[in-house]
């Protein structure tokens, strides 16, 4: 059951510091809680639907990240002057940034997220699994901390065996990682990881773990309140991934059971709780195809795929984060999480599947876009919005929630074939071919899927009639042949229809 | 009126006139009669009932002119791109198009801003040798010479923004 | 749990006999089963949405009702030419028509809902009542059958005592009803009420009930399979009405406990089971202040109001529809239901607040729909749409799920004020007054409190700034004195911006 | 740009000229000076920030000139019927609306179909009398005569087609 709320001091303006889907998704909820909102946006972003929906909007700098959104000093002097009582980071930016954090605990104004201390420890991958091996939780073999040279990562590599794989301390999305298989090639992966981690991260740490085959990449929700309350919220399958990144996401994996769940939960608070961590927060793992879990890394905010969780669990994420950050106790125990149903997420990306998936940039010229039973759009888009080159390339989130992992994809694909995007190319193809796939249905899936499901070639039988498409073509460039009907007929038969439907 | 549409590779030939009543037309495929009932939405948006199976198609009008493509029309959730002409300037285009000889420009693939020009007017370059890259949404996409050559001409420098198909290098 | 499914002969075409929203809704269901759909569309309806997203479109007609959506034969004869195995009628038009429901068994077609003799039996007041008073089920004191005179109507009036309610045998939608406080208004109502139910229902048979004082709507979903199953699917609370129409439909009844849930689902399910009722149906009740129901009638078909239901179970009736037509066992039992959150609906309505409510049909000229967390929108609407003026001026419905009553209701006003339907006139304004007053939010509703609330004037702090409203105009007038600007910026400014943005 | 915006019962004097900036308006309204960002989305949808309030604002242009205005826009939730012209000839038009004296039109206040006259040319009928019921989306609605006297004209018959502002009738 809910707990009735406890007397809190309430905020009543919040200062949203992102841009696109996130930062519409957080203005939503702080609507929904009667607190008004402050946007921020770069030159490129002044037509942005997260500027037209908030209450305020107050202009940062030019385009590039590091002259706007990554402009802490900025945006702590635009929520002094606005007085809000706290800010919200949203993902990527200055989410997981602690100085910024401590800068806001210094003015007074609430960072909706742990303190700057608990992000610290738990941040770094370094500190993360030294905190990991603290708590007992399991973690892959390998080394603690950054490697001091060479010398030491062949005797770390010898000590686990091969196969293994080479990361970055401060890194992420792939970049400076390589798997090595035979002690040859080790020499040459580390100056290479090294000189990618330097490049991507300004930082040429990098650390040693035994290579797990086949993994499954699961992570555990986490909501703490300030009060010494944790709770885990069940877990979300990634496997599906792409140079690292994430392209589908669901709750509940269809490989955890709850006793599995159970432990990779508890396992997720006690590492959090060790910590004095508060707020939301995701602890990610890899999962062997012997069901043992080993601990990856913890991200210190809101993740981009907690909907699905929001769908299976029946709450609202940042209504949580948002009452936590004021001060109240979680209003509800353990006990009162239930899965129920099953949610997917799609990323939908501006880019272009004819040209190595570059991004694609520009204006949006049509925009059709589903709805129905079972979907939910978290999107930062609308027709005739020009998609900025300076960001992510990501512009919408499409999920379905179904009572079967079965019926959540088949309602998924449905609403793909309603979804159309002109102007400029997105991904939505690509998951129409991974929902089709016969492994992701039956859910045999790991972190290498997707890059073995896009090696091979797509079948023939794509949808769409060729003879349809090219009478669609001859209606068209009839049409811009003749002046732009009034009306919903095509040429100049438009008036009788007009009057037909009681429009004269 | 008579079109000649080339898509997915083949070229269809479609005729188009109005029938008695409002939305039904005689088309002709390929010579191959059908009755259409069609419906423009809004523009760019058509609806057609072709023997009862309804389609909704919508044009992409900004569409950029990759692979040579003019338009492009998205029906049940496959892209088509497509060009529509009369067969002389068809034929006379693909005349024009020529071999493996001759100057060769690069045109840019994404939209977005050049970050780095890796070789200068004059220069001699390999086959696939990186001529200039260029970045956005934080990803960076080299863009190779497709023969060896001389760069006869470097149209950017770091910082410019390019749209697709504009042209960065000639090489020959 | 869900039991897995036996094999059973699928369809593998339906035939939606229905337009507008629910025959999109109903198509929706169909695609996630990999079901084809045929649609069925009058002249005035070439257009519309369920025609353009279905496989197939078949012509019916003119626009009146008589001569396209109630033609069953014309509908039969599609359905054979285009080898349906089944018809869904949605609700309104032939959903409740016995005949055409037998006509559909005798060709050979499976009608997706109950059997004919069902159908007799439950869908007619009196004959409902009497099945009713067989289970032992309350019923409001009256007369069980029409009044053959005035002068059982002042014998019955008298026994039960006033206030008593005169109501149209044959009807619905507060035709042919009156209420009666004292004995001598009894004779011109029951004049009154005659001939209003012959015009509207071509029957003059009424009745006679005891008046319930500021009741609630409350109604049970049940679904019944073909093999003696049938399940309850807790409540509806329907008591926002106007005009005796249903206005605004939630799941839970705030004043609904699980024992008063028990014992009205326990009675709607003996009554469904007295008739060998099959598919989807609902029993309305009247509640009274002091937790008594009394059963109203028995709707033989989907409601409008469905999807609150399907929000807060996690089911989808549409597909439990489908697979109990097909012959499937129900997948669940009783004790796999749980109400879980809290769902509020809105029927969004075309029609002019300004103008007695009158309906608004015409050309949609701009649209901005809702989305996010929480939100579901059923709708048969685009920007651009004409809506006809012969049909149900209803455009959509408008859903939000939320964890709590209050947050539901927050999350509804949040999406509220993301909507906009430009060009005809709706009551997205009534929405926002009923769900902002006192009374709405404690819950002490009945089926008067609409007509009580807005007997008052509207409070004089409306939102919208008239200063910002006027600057605006003048920005629309300087627009419509220069030529459509091809970017995102008013005025001539744009070519800078379009510059910016990296459009040249 | 200087205009004469008629809204909510009120005359407001807006005066509009763009500054240097891109997006960044002078505007006075009733000679107070705003400093305003404006961008039209697309046609018929605006995005202005005032003082850090930003609003999104959408003119319905469609729309029925009901209460004889001629527009009207929506703005968090609310839609404001407005007129804007110059105050002569709004002058004028008020001059000439005149008082309860003089023949008496009956408009259409919905679209719809006529189903009922109720009333023949010449015939005497008493205020709030019913003349014509029109019906649309299965409501009906009898439109009274605003006055008693004589019906001069009667315009429609059963089973027309009639839209918003058209007249049906004539009472004097």
């Amino acid at each position: 059951m809910l707990r009735p709320n406890l007397p809190s001091p309430a905020f009543k303006k919040i200062l949203i510091a992102n841009r696109g889907e996130i930062a519409l998704r957080i203005h939503r909820a702080c609507r929904e809680l009667g607190i008004a909102t402050v946007a921020v946006y770069s030159d490129a972003d002044r037509a942005a639907l997260h500027v037209l929906e908030s209450d305020e909007a107050h202009w940062l700098g030019p385009p590039p990240a590091s002259e706007s959104y990554l402009r802490g000093d900025l945006i702590l002097d635009i929520a002094s002057r606005t007085g809000a009582d706290a800010i919200h980071p949203g993902y990527g930016f200055l989410s997981e940034d602690a100085d910024f954090a401590e800068a806001c605990e210094h003015a007074g104004v609430k960072f909706i997220g742990p303190r700057a201390s608990a992000m610290r420890a738990l941040g770094s991958k370094t500190s993360a699994r030294r905190a990991a091996d603290a708590v007992g939780m399991p973690r892959i073999p390998g080394s603690t901390c950054a490697l001091a040279s060479l010398a030491e990562a062949y005797a770390v590599a010898d000590e686990i065996r091969y196969p293994v794989m080479l990361k970055a301390a401060a890194g992420g999305g792939g970049k400076g990682m390589r798997a090595i298989t035979r002690l040859e090639d080790l020499q040459a992966a580390f100056e290479a990881a090294q000189s990618e981690a330097l490049r991507a991260f300004g930082s040429d740490e990098v650390y040693l773990e035994k290579l797990i085959e086949r993994p499954r990449h699961i992570e555990i929700q986490i909501l703490a309140d300030e009060h010494g309350n944790c709770l885990y919220l069940g877990e979300r399958e990634c496997s599906v991934q792409r140079r690292h990144q994430k392209v589908i996401e669901e709750a509940p994996s269809a490989v955890v059971d709850p006793a599995l769940r159970r432990r990779m939960g508890e396992a997720a608070v006690r590492l959090a709780q060790s910590q004095g961590y508060t707020n939301a927060g995701t602890v990610e793992f890899l999962l062997d195809d012997e069901q043992n879990f080993y601990f990856l890394e913890m991200n210190t905010r809101l993740q981009v795929e907690h909907p699905v969780t929001e769908l299976v669990t029946g709450l609202d994420l940042v209504h949580l984060q948002i009452r936590i950050a004021q001060g109240e106790p979680l209003p509800l125990m353990q006990d009162d999480i239930h899965l129920r149903g099953h949610a997917i997420e799609c990323r939908v990306y501006a880019e272009d599947p004819d040209n190595g998936s570059f991004p694609s940039p520009g204006r949006i010229t049509r925009l059709l876009q589903p709805g129905g039973p079972g979907i939910r759009e978290d999107c930062g888009i609308y027709e005739g919005w020009v998609v900025p080159m300076e960001y992510d390339p990501m512009l919408s989130k499409l999920i379905a929630y179904a009572p079967t992992r079965e019926l959540a994809i088949a309602r998924l694909l449905r609403a793909l074939d309603e979804y159309v995007i002109g102007g400029i190319r997105t991904n939505l193809g690509l998951f129409r071919r991974i929902l089709s796939d016969e492994d992701f249905r039956t859910a045999p899936i790991d972190t290498g899927f997707l890059d073995r499901l896009l090696a091979q070639s797509p079948s023939a039988a794509a949808a769409g009639d060729e003879t349809v498409a090219a009478v669609a073509a001859a209606f068209f460039e009839n049409a811009r042949s003749i002046p732009a009907p009034a009306s919903q007929t095509v040429g100049s038969a438009w008036k009788s229809a007009a009057r037909r439907e009681g429009l004269r | 009126m008579k079109l000649e549409v080339e898509i997915e590779g083949r070229l269809r030939i479609v005729e188009l006139a109005p029938a008695t009543s409002s939305g039904q037309y005689h088309v002709t495929l390929d010579g191959q009669p059908l009755e259409i009932e069609a419906r423009m939405l809004r523009p760019g948006v058509l609806s057609i009932i072709i023997d009862g199976r309804s389609h909704r198609v919508v044009l992409e009008d900004d569409a950029p002119a990759i692979n040579g493509n003019d338009h492009a029309l998205y029906l049940d959730g496959r892209r088509f791109p497509y060009r529509i002409e009369d067969p002389r300037s068809l034929k006379t285009r693909r005349a024009h198009a020529g071999g493996a000889d001759g100057p060769k420009v690069i045109k840019a693939s994404m939209p977005g801003r050049v970050v780095r020009v890796l070789v200068e007017r004059g220069q001699a370059v390999e086959a696939n040798q990186g001529v200039v890259v260029i970045e956005a949404m934080k990803m960076q996409n080299e863009l190779k010479s497709p023969k060896a050559g001389t760069v006869t001409e470097m149209r950017v420098v770091p910082g410019d923004t390019v749209t697709v198909g504009d042209v960065l290098a000639v090489i020959d």
